[in-house]
Parts: C-alpha cells; structure tokens; sequence
C-alpha cells in the first residue's frame, strides 16, 4: 500500500533503509561503465560536468587574473601575452557553452530525477541514454586533444572569415562540437519519449512536476535546434579543409550566413540552458515555502513559450553585424516577446512565496538567489532587446555581464541549488548545512562584485574579448577580478563540503525537505529500479494540505 | 500491434495505388521542368509543390502518419515548421538587405558585386 | 541626474548619443525599479513567511486575472520600449544625403581613413563640427566593427561587401575609435582617435596633415607616427623578427634583399621602403606591406627616419 | 549517425526480464505492455526523423541563399547534371519505398517468407541507385566539376570575380548535399541487410516487428529527401 504523503515537518515518512540501492547494486567498474540505469547515468553526467565546469572556472580565473592591470604583470612578469589571452577566453567560452553548461541540468539532474518524478522504472530508451553519455565523452576527449594540438583561438563563436583562416585547431573543435550535439539531441529525445510514454497511472499532463515541464521543454529544442549546430560545424569543417566558398568571401561566401545558422541554434541553446534552471527553482521554492505553486499551469506553459519563441529571435545577436534593416527589426520585436514569459515565471515564484512557511536552508538560499540575478539578467537583456541602446551596447562588457548573469546567475546557481535539493536523494547524505550557507553567501557576493561593475565597463564602451584596454577601466577591472577570487573560493568550499559529505554514512532520510512529487516517495539513494511498487498518484503536483496519515 | 491488419490485402492496394501516384507525380514534374511557367521562380514552386505532395504521400501511406497516433504527426510536421522557420527568417534578410556602394570602386578593394548583379548603381540613398 | 548618466556612460558627442541615453537612462531606472520591487519582494517574504514549525499555508492555486495582469503590462511596457528604441534607430540607419563620405579600410589591426578629396590617414580621423559624416566601411581581410563610443555608433565592417554607418559630431576635441568584433591577436590594439576640428582647422589639416609636428623634435614625431600609423604591428625596436624586419641597428647597415642583392639602409632607402615597399623585399619577408603613399606627409617621413637613426 | 539508429531497435533478446511472467521475450522491463513499448519507440524514431530532416534542412537553407548569390552560374552549373539519370534514381527509390512497405506488411501478417524476398529487392534498388549515382559522380570526376578549389572545369560563360566561383559553390553543395544522402542509403542497405537475416531467422512476427518498421520509417525519410533533392538539381532549367 503506497505510503500517502503528509506534509509540514521534514523527516516524514521514514522507513528502514533497504540493504540494496543503486549505488552498491553491482559493484566495480565495469558495472558503471556499462550500465543502463538512468540514476549512474546521472551520476556520471554529474562527475563530467563538474570536471568540465572546474576546467572553464580555471581558464576563467585566468583572464580574469590577466585583465586585473593593463599591463597584465603579475609579480612583475607579464602573465600571458594577446595570443594566448585569445586562446585562453575562447576555451573558457566553449567548454562552459558545450561541454558544461547545455548538459548540466538534462545530462545530470535530470537524467537521475526525471524517471523518478514520473514514477517510472527509467528512462524511454536506457541504451540511447549510455550511447549519448559516451558520445559526450568522445566530445570531450576531441575537444582536449584540441587543446593540446593548438588552442582555439576564434572565440566560441567560430565567426567566419576569421575561423576559416586561422591556424589553431579549430578543425578539431568543431567535429568536437558535432559529436556533443548528437549527445544533447540523444538526452532531448529520451525524456520526450520518456514523459510521453512513461508517466505514473494516473498522471495526467497537468499533474507532472514543474521540472518535467522544463525538461520537456528544453528537450524540444535540443531536438529541434541541435542539428543546425550540427549541419553547420560540418560546413564550417567542409570549408577549411575544401575550401568551400559558402562563409568566406575570400572564396565567395557570406560570413553573415555563418551568424544565422550559428545563431538559429546558439539563441535557442541559452533556452536549454535558462529553462532548466528555471524548472529547478520551480521545485525548490514551493517545497521550501510549503506552499503549493501558485499559477501552475502558467508556469508550464510559459516553459514551452520560452522553447518555441527562442527560435525567432536569433537576429538579435546580429544588430550591427550586417543584417538587413527590416530583418533587424523584425527580430528586435519578436525578442520583446520572449521578455514576457521569463516575467510571468518570476512573478508566480513570488506569490509561491507570498503566505508561505519558507525556511532558507542552501537550496531556498540558491533559489533566491537566483530570482534576484536572474531579475537582472532579464532586465539587462531588454537594454539589449531595444534597437538604439543596443548599438552601443552590443559586443562590449555589457554583453558579456548580461550573459552571465543569465547563464551563471540563472543556470549555474540553479544547477547549484538543485544539487543540494537532490543530493540527499542521489548519495544518501545529508551535506552540511553551516557550510553549505556559508558557500551560497560567498558565491553571491564574489558572483556581483565580478559581474555587476562589468555592467558599467560595458556601458563605458570597452569592448568584449580585449586583451589590452583604456587606463581609465583599470579600477573596475581590478575589483571584478577580486571578485572573481571570492567567487572561485566560493564554488571550491561547495565542491569541498559536498564531497566531504561523502565520507559519513548514509543518514539522508526519504524525504528530507518534505517535498511532494514522487521522488521523494522511494528511499535515499533510491533501488535500482526505484519503487517497490509502482506508485500511484493521489493528489495533484505541491499539494501541501493536511492528510490523514493513512495506516501503512 | 497497434494497427492490428483488419485485411493485408487492402491495405497492399493502397500501397500499390500510392506507389502508381507517385510515379505520376514524377512524371508529372519531369514534365513540368520542360514547360516554362513565367520566370523560374515560378518553375521552382511548381517542382515543391509537387515535390511536397509527394513527400506528404510517402508519409501518409508509406510511413502510416494516417493511421497513427497523433504525436508522430506533430513531430514530423515540426521538423517542417522549424526549418521553414530558419529558411524565412533567413531570406528575410537576404532579400533586403541593403548594400551601400562608395561614390567610387577604389582599387584597393574589389569584392565582388553584391549577387553578382550589374555594376555599381549610382549611389543615391533610400 | 546628469552625474549618475556621467558615471554610467562615456560622454555625448553628438545628438544621437543624447538620445540613446536618454532611453538608456529610463530602462536603469525602470530595471532599479521593477528589481527593488522582485528583490524586496523575495527578501520580504522570506523574513515576514519565515518558518513556524506545524503552520499549515493556504492552498492558493492560481489566479488567472493576476496571470493575465503581469503578462499584458510588461507586453505594453516592452512595446513602449521597442517603438522607442526603433524611432531612434531610424535616425542611425539612414544617413543624411549630403553627409562627407569618408572611405575605410579595415585591415588586421588598422585603420586607412580616404577623403573624398583622395587623401588618406591611417588611425587618425579629422571630421568638421556640426556637419554629418558618413563612413563606407570594408575590410580586406576578417570581421572588424568600427565602434565610437562618444558617438554611441557602432557597426561591423565586413569583408566582400560593403557596411555604413554615419553621425553629426557635436563636441569639438579628440574621440576614443576602437574595433569592437573579434579579429585576432591585435583586436585590443586596433584603436584610432577621431579629432573633431572647426572648419578652417579642418581644411588646413587635410593639406598639410595638421601642424602639431613642428612642437615636437623628429624623432619624437617618428616614434610617434610609428605607433599612430601602425609599423608597431608589423615592425619591432628590439629587434626580434615580426612580420617586417626590425628597425634595431639597421641605419647605415648593409641589408641583403631576397633577389641576393643588398643595398645600403640610408635615408633614400628609408623612404623608398615606405612609398614603394613592394620594390625590395629584404630576405626572409614577404611582399605584404601596403603602400603608404599619401598617407605619410614629408614631416612624418623625415620623423620616422629620425627616429630609425636613434634605434642602436 | 548510423549507430543511433541501431541502438533505436530494441535488441530482440532483451535483456534480463524480471519474473513479471511477460508474454513475448522482447518485452523490456521498464514498459508495462508491448503496445507501451511500441509506441514509445516510434515516438523515439520520428524525433530522430524531425532531426535528420533538420540537418539535411541546413544544407537546403545554405543552397537557397547561395542560389540567390550566384543565380546565373547555378542555373548554367544545371546542365552538366543528366536529367534522365535523377529521373531513374527518383524511380528507384520509390520503388523500393514500396517494396519496404510491403515488406513491413508481410512481417506484421507473419508472411516471413515475403518480408526476406521484399527486403532484398528494396536493397537491390538501393544499390542500382548507387551505381547510378557512382556513374554521375565519375562523370563530373572526368569533367572537372568538383568542390571548392578542385574545380578545374573550364568554359563556363562567368568567370570568377574575387575568388568567387559560382560553379564550385554549387558543385560543393551537390557533393555534399547527395554525398550526405548517398552516406544515408549506405546505413540504410546496412540496416536493412541487418533485418533481412533477423527476419529469416523468423524472429518478427505480428505481436513484434518493431525493428522492421523503424528501419522501414528510416527507408522512406531517405526516400522523402531524395524527392526534394531531385526537383532542385535536375529539375531546375
């Protein structure tokens, strides 16, 4: 008889931990290496990303350190010289966009929690989750060996003419590229064939959690988007190597067409980077608040506006790039459109809270954070969305701040938050809490310094991607890079702590935050196929009234 | 299993009868292309437009969108939708974009004229 | 007010960049606004709903006048913005029929400026106040963007084509121009000043290239075209081998050309090196450097080769 | 690519089946029913087919646009294709399109017999149209007309300004844009040989051939770009 939910005190429905769970199922290597079991999957998407997020965060650290003065002397040796500074930003760039960020949240995450939610067994197609996981790691070995061979130097971005007549590796990164598209198209196809197909009896479309509907969501585009990424890296290739006269005009091409298959696919990627974030906070701040969700449906809807109205707005990344008038305006209106749907999210998370019984444990503390950088992130992207401010403001600081107050303040804190929510439920350890407060402050304060005053260096009128700049951007620089060490220190005491927490025994109980989907339902770290038996659904997704205790 | 054949010989006819169709339109378009329908833009959307009703054939029939669920329909549509999408968005801006051309050709550049259209215009401004 | 713009923004050179910010000015106090509303909000409700062991929180499901209320307000709000944006940016992407056109090249980290009357400048512009100019930009080899921050203009010159952008200077003095899209290991260096003169300054700077050569000795002056015109990129003082042969110790020097033939590095060969570079190519170096015919007045020749003399 | 497509069928044998007493051995454990695991694996494919149509899309996209930049050389480039030749391809491929279908049929009425012969043929037509296309490539091998700067084909009526040949573009896009096709029949006479012995060892029958019917919704997605290739480099005059 499934164990009915209660609600308000942390610690309900605890049962006699089971001997056997995924983790020590099978044991050794080659039981990992080989499984289908979505919950390993999630792990080891865990271990990846973090490895490549901790390798970015290095090269990050070093352009910070670099731009800390004009003349880039550290102890009196000038640290790294423009080439290398170049190669430096665009590996920074292209591992957090294509190794860290895009499979994060789907690869990780979701991966583990998803089949849960829905109170399956696992995933659609478990082989094709393997598949995508190994084709991730191809991905990142190629892009390594790039690295190694002869650093990037185009910037993430791969405009042409300048990436199809440099002389760094850019061959290899892009076939690189091409095989992580494949992996994130895999995971996008999995959970739609997953939540399609594989949902609780019971479990209708509108009683799935919030974070199905983002990752479903995000699922459409990487399904829908990555194979232009895809088709246009293996152009790219095409034309350095046969000198195909499509992107550059040396051989009669247009670069601006570059710019529009990159763009189809790279504006939509950011929505497979912000939606899952968003689905993350979706689940945090009813379960802390105790409340249930406040515009359900508006929020589940407003996640699939977000991936379908993220393909018509590429333009604007190309203002002043050459696009013609028209084209330039069209895709400045439809980019006001997105503006809407980011806003009604926010404002629901807010009326979750409104009346709640919120108690600010790390992750509620990752998911305020997040609602007050990502309110910045959004309002900045409307000074961009807006013709005339744009002009000045594109490809300067202003950009790159704005971007990362989406992308880190948005995804990277989410994915952070969403560690703490779930790592009960993936290790069986509680982490603790002291700590996990005092990393959460330390990366929201390093976090601002480094990227507020990048805001006004921006507006200033420095210019993105530059090694050498104006004597007078030297005091903002300095603090941003101070900024950048408190945020740094911040992230490596989270890594530490969490990892510390492995050591002790499992004392993580089923249910540590009283949340009410269905993860919560099976043990922490769940069996290897996750419920004893299949659980039904009893009441609609955040219903946080009072139950009578149903006698086991 | 789903479609559990109610009677394989029918439905081999209409395999049949959609295979004869399609060798019409073939021949149809063939035809087509030797007829000129005002200028070839015109020809271009003649041979989609047969072609589309091809491809809307082999999917219905051949790959059995008709009497499938629904969701199989949906997606194979918005893989059209989405590339159409690109393909406008796209020829919007190729098709208007403006390019400015200096009083005079210096020598020291010469791209090539912008789609190779007649040389310089007289540089007057929209 | 007018200080809290200063702080944010470079200085206005001209009318459009009075009215970027002025819009810019009104999305930070509506963004402040609308984030002080979020934020406090979140904080608000943090500390007044804080946690109360056993409190049972009301079950509000939705509010469907609420969805509709903060979806269509910010909708008319981002219209608002939108039309107010577009307006302005009409006047940036039509230029005026009788602006002055002024031609630039764009090559990896320099700019070549041509009047209309054939004189041409490298990494220095002098445009007359109060008279709008047009800029017809291309590039000879990759991706640049001719960005002017006091103007609030910016655009991407492309290669194979054509690209314009245009403003009415308003502000006498000099103005920061500096490329703003990605092109490589100079991309930082490319910066130009642009000197907006009254017009008789202007006119008698386009003859004779200006006259604040004669308040500084030659090799000062030839040190400095050496940066303004960018031999820097190409040829270096301490002599280690850049894409050009350095200028160490060369002068009076015997230097071996690729044809096996050398020639004695004097003042003649100085500047034949300058007008006609493609003449002779010292060994190892290929025919790259662009002629700088027209470009260096007589002051900057004598200067640079003032200036070669004192590299020992 | 083509391993995605393989990982997509469910091998046969299934890995372990807990004792839940399942009526067919290729019953996952994950799914409750046949039909459940049925479905979810045509949803799978069709995403997969939504990707595939997006990536050849790519190249369509880039072919329209390079279309508008050099009109004249593509519409002279078209004649060095032999029309006729496209024409007996395009009859191949939906000849075979229909065998395949057939082919599904007989295995869903447990004719396993029909499905063997129905697969051969569509693999037989699968290898006349690459004979055909091997005919069409060497003749352009002969002539000159190939990508990039491997063009050397003369006497083309406008020459190349800047660098920009109008020809090569359009000989890169039709390498790669059939290239990409042809690399597609190859995984599809693949897979289909794959099913053919799987079908005569009489694994398929009506309660499970899956396998039969995905290779066969990949068959007729590779058939469904060839009748858009076909109209727009052989039709085009």
């Amino acid at each position: 008889m499934a164990q009915a939910l209660t609600h308000s005190d942390p610690h309900i429905g605890d049962r006699p931990r089971p001997a056997k769970n995924y983790l020590n199922a099978t044991t050794g290597i080659w039981s990992w290496m080989t499984t289908v079991d979505h919950k390993r999957i999630g792990v080891m998407y865990l271990v990846a990303v973090s490895s490549a997020f901790f390798v970015g965060g290095m090269f990050a650290l070093l352009v910070r350190l670099t731009l800390l003065t004009p003349s880039h002397k550290l102890f009196g040796k000038v640290l790294i010289d423009a080439d290398t500074y170049n190669r430096v930003f665009t590996l920074h760039g292209a591992i957090m966009v294509f190794l860290f960020i895009i499979p994060s949240v789907p690869g990780s995450l979701a991966n583990f929690v998803l089949p849960l939610m829905l109170g399956a067994k696992d995933v659609a197609f478990p082989r094709l989750n393997l598949a995508s996981f190994y084709l991730w790691c191809t991905g990142a070995i190629l892009a390594v060996t790039s690295m190694i061979v002869g650093a990037v130097d185009t910037g993430w971005t791969f405009y042409t003419p300048y990436s199809t007549t440099t002389q760094s590796s850019v061959g290899l990164m892009t076939m690189a590229v091409f095989i992580l598209g494949f992996s994130s198209i895999f995971t996008g196809l999995n959970f739609i064939a997953t939540v399609h197909k594989l949902r609780a009896p019971g479990m209708g479309w509108f009683d799935m959690p919030l974070f199905v509907w983002g990752t479903y969501a995000t699922a459409i585009i990487q399904v829908l988007a990555t194979p232009v990424l895809g088709i246009t890296m293996v152009l790219l290739a095409l034309e350095r190597v046969f000198n195909i006269g499509i992107f550059d005009p040396k051989i009669g091409g247009d670069p601006v067409l570059f710019q529009h298959f990159f763009w189809f696919y790279s504006h939509p990627a950011v929505y497979i980077m912000i939606v899952p974030g968003m689905a993350i906070i979706s689940e945090i701040i009813p379960t802390f608040s105790r409340k249930t969700i406040f515009g359900y449906k508006a929020i589940a809807y407003s996640s699939v506006a977000l991936a379908l109205l993220g393909f018509l707005v590429w333009g604007h990344h190309m203002f002043v790039a050459g696009q013609s008038e028209l084209a330039t305006v069209v895709f400045s209106a439809l980019t006001f459109l997105v503006a809407i749907p980011s806003g009604v999210k926010l404002f629901n998370w807010l009326a979750t809270m409104y009346k709640g019984n919120i108690s600010l444990e790390t992750p509620m503390l990752y998911g305020i954070s997040f609602i007050l950088l990502f309110a910045i992130g959004g309002l900045t992207g409307i000074f961009l969305g807006a013709l005339s401010t744009d002009i000045h403001l594109t490809d300067t600081y202003f950009v790159v701040a704005h971007f990362h107050y989406v992308m880190m303040g948005g995804t990277v804190i989410a994915f952070i938050g969403g560690v703490h929510y779930w790592w009960p439920k993936i290790t069986g350890r509680m982490y603790s809490e002291k700590w996990g407060r005092i990393g959460c402050s330390l990366v929201f304060i390093g976090f601002n310094m480094t990227f507020l005053t990048q805001f006004f260096l921006g507006s200033k009128g420095m210019p993105r991607r530059y090694y050498n700049y104006l004597e007078q951007y030297q005091p903002l620089h300095a603090f941003s890079t101070f900024g950048s060490w408190v945020l740094g220190m911040g992230l490596f005491i989270t890594a530490a702590y969490l990892l510390a927490s492995l050591r002790k025994p499992m004392d993580a109980p089923d249910n540590p935050w009283g949340g009410t989907t269905m993860e919560w339902l099976t043990s922490s770290p769940p069996i290897e196929h996750n419920f004893e038996e299949q659980p039904v659904l009893e009441h609609e997704p955040y219903d946080y009234r009072p139950r009578v205790k149903k006698h086991a | 299993m789903s479609e559990h054949t109610q009677n394989p010989k029918a439905e081999a006819a209409v395999y049949l009868k959609t295979l004869i169709a399609l060798l019409v339109l073939t021949g149809i378009t063939v035809g087509a292309s030797y007829i000129h329908f005002g200028s070839g833009a015109a020809n271009v959307v003649v041979a989609l437009t047969i072609a589309t009703i091809k491809a809307t054939l082999v999917a219905l029939f051949f790959m059995h969108l008709l009497h499938d669920k629904p969701v199989n329909g949906i997606i194979a549509v918005a893989g059209f939708i989405f590339l159409g999408l690109f393909l406008m968005f796209t020829l919007l801006d190729f098709d208007t974009r403006e390019n400015p051309l200096p009083r005079n050709l210096p020598g020291v550049v010469t791209p090539p004229p912008p789609a190779a259209t007649t040389p310089a215009p007289a540089p007057e401004h929209h | 007010m007018e200080w809290f713009r200063s702080i944010m923004l470079p200085p206005q050179g001209s009318a459009f960049a009075g009215e970027v910010d002025t819009l810019y000015m009104f999305l930070f106090w509506l963004s402040a606004v609308l984030f002080l509303g979020i934020g406090g909000a979140a904080i608000y409700f943090a500390w007044r709903y804080r946690y109360t062991p056993g409190r049972v929180t009301p079950h509000i499901t939705h509010n469907t006048t609420l969805e509709i209320v903060w979806s269509v307000l910010p909708l008319l709000l981002c219209g608002v913005i939108f039309f107010w944006g577009l307006n302005d940016w009409m006047k940036y992407a039509v230029a005026p029929g009788e602006s002055m056109e002024i031609q630039i090249t764009a090559k990896k980290w320099l700019w070549t400026f041509e009047y209309p009357d054939g004189s041409r400048t490298a990494n220095e512009i002098h445009v007359p106040i109060n008279k709008p100019v047009k800029f017809i930009m291309t590039s000879e080899d990759v991706l640049h963007d001719f960005f002017v921050p006091d103007m609030r203009v910016k655009h991407d010159i492309v290669p194979g084509r054509y690209t314009q952008v245009w403003f009415t200077p308003t502000v006498l003095g000099k103005h920061h121009v500096t490329c703003a899209e990605y092109c490589g290991k100079g991309h930082s260096d490319m910066t130009a000043t642009l000197v907006v003169d009254n017009e008789p300054d202007f006119k008698k700077w386009l003859e004779t290239g200006g006259d604040d050569w004669k308040n500084y000795p030659p090799e000062k002056w030839g040190e400095m075209q050496r940066e303004q015109k960018g031999c820097a990129t190409c040829h270096s003082i301490d002599g280690t081998k850049g894409q050009g042969p350095t200028w160490k110790g060369i002068y009076g020097t015997m230097v071996e050309m690729n044809d096996g033939k050398s020639y004695l590095v004097d003042d003649a060969y100085l500047q034949e090196s300058m007008l006609q570079p493609n003449a002779k190519i010292v060994k190892g170096f290929e025919a790259i450097m662009p002629s700088f015919q027209g470009l260096l007045h007589p002051q900057d020749i004598r200067g640079l080769i003032a200036y070669i003399k004192t590299l020992k | 690519m083509s391993t995605s497509t393989v990982d997509l069928q469910h091998d046969p044998h299934g890995h372990g089946d807990d004792g839940h007493g399942h009526d067919d051995p290729h019953h996952q454990h994950h799914f409750t029913t046949m039909e459940q695991q049925f479905d979810t694996s045509k949803i799978g494919m069709w995403l997969f087919l939504a990707t595939e149509v997006l990536l050849f899309g790519g190249l369509f996209v880039g072919f329209g646009m390079m279309q508008a930049r050099f009109p004249e050389q593509f519409k002279e480039a078209h004649e060095h294709l032999q029309r006729p030749l496209g024409a007996l391809n395009t009859v191949v491929l939906l000849v075979s399109s229909w065998t395949m279908v057939m082919g599904v049929l007989s295995a869903r009425t447990n004719q396993r017999k029909k499905l063997v012969i129905y697969l051969i043929i569509t693999i037989l037509c699968a290898c006349i149209f690459l004979g055909v296309k091997y005919f069409e490539y060497s003749h352009k091998f002969e002539e000159g007309l190939l990508p990039g700067h491997y063009y050397t084909h003369h006497g083309d009526k406008i020459a190349t300004v800047n660098g920009a040949n109008g020809y090569a573009t359009f000989f890169s896009f039709y390498f790669m844009m059939t290239g990409l096709h042809g690399i597609h029949i190859l995984v599809g006479i693949a897979l289909l040989a794959w099913i053919a012995v799987r079908g005569n060892r009489g694994e398929f029958n009506s309660s499970y051939y899956t396998p039969v019917d995905l290779v066969g919704l990949y068959w007729h997605l590779v058939d469904l770009i060839w009748i858009y290739l076909f109209p727009l480099y052989y039709l085009i005059s």
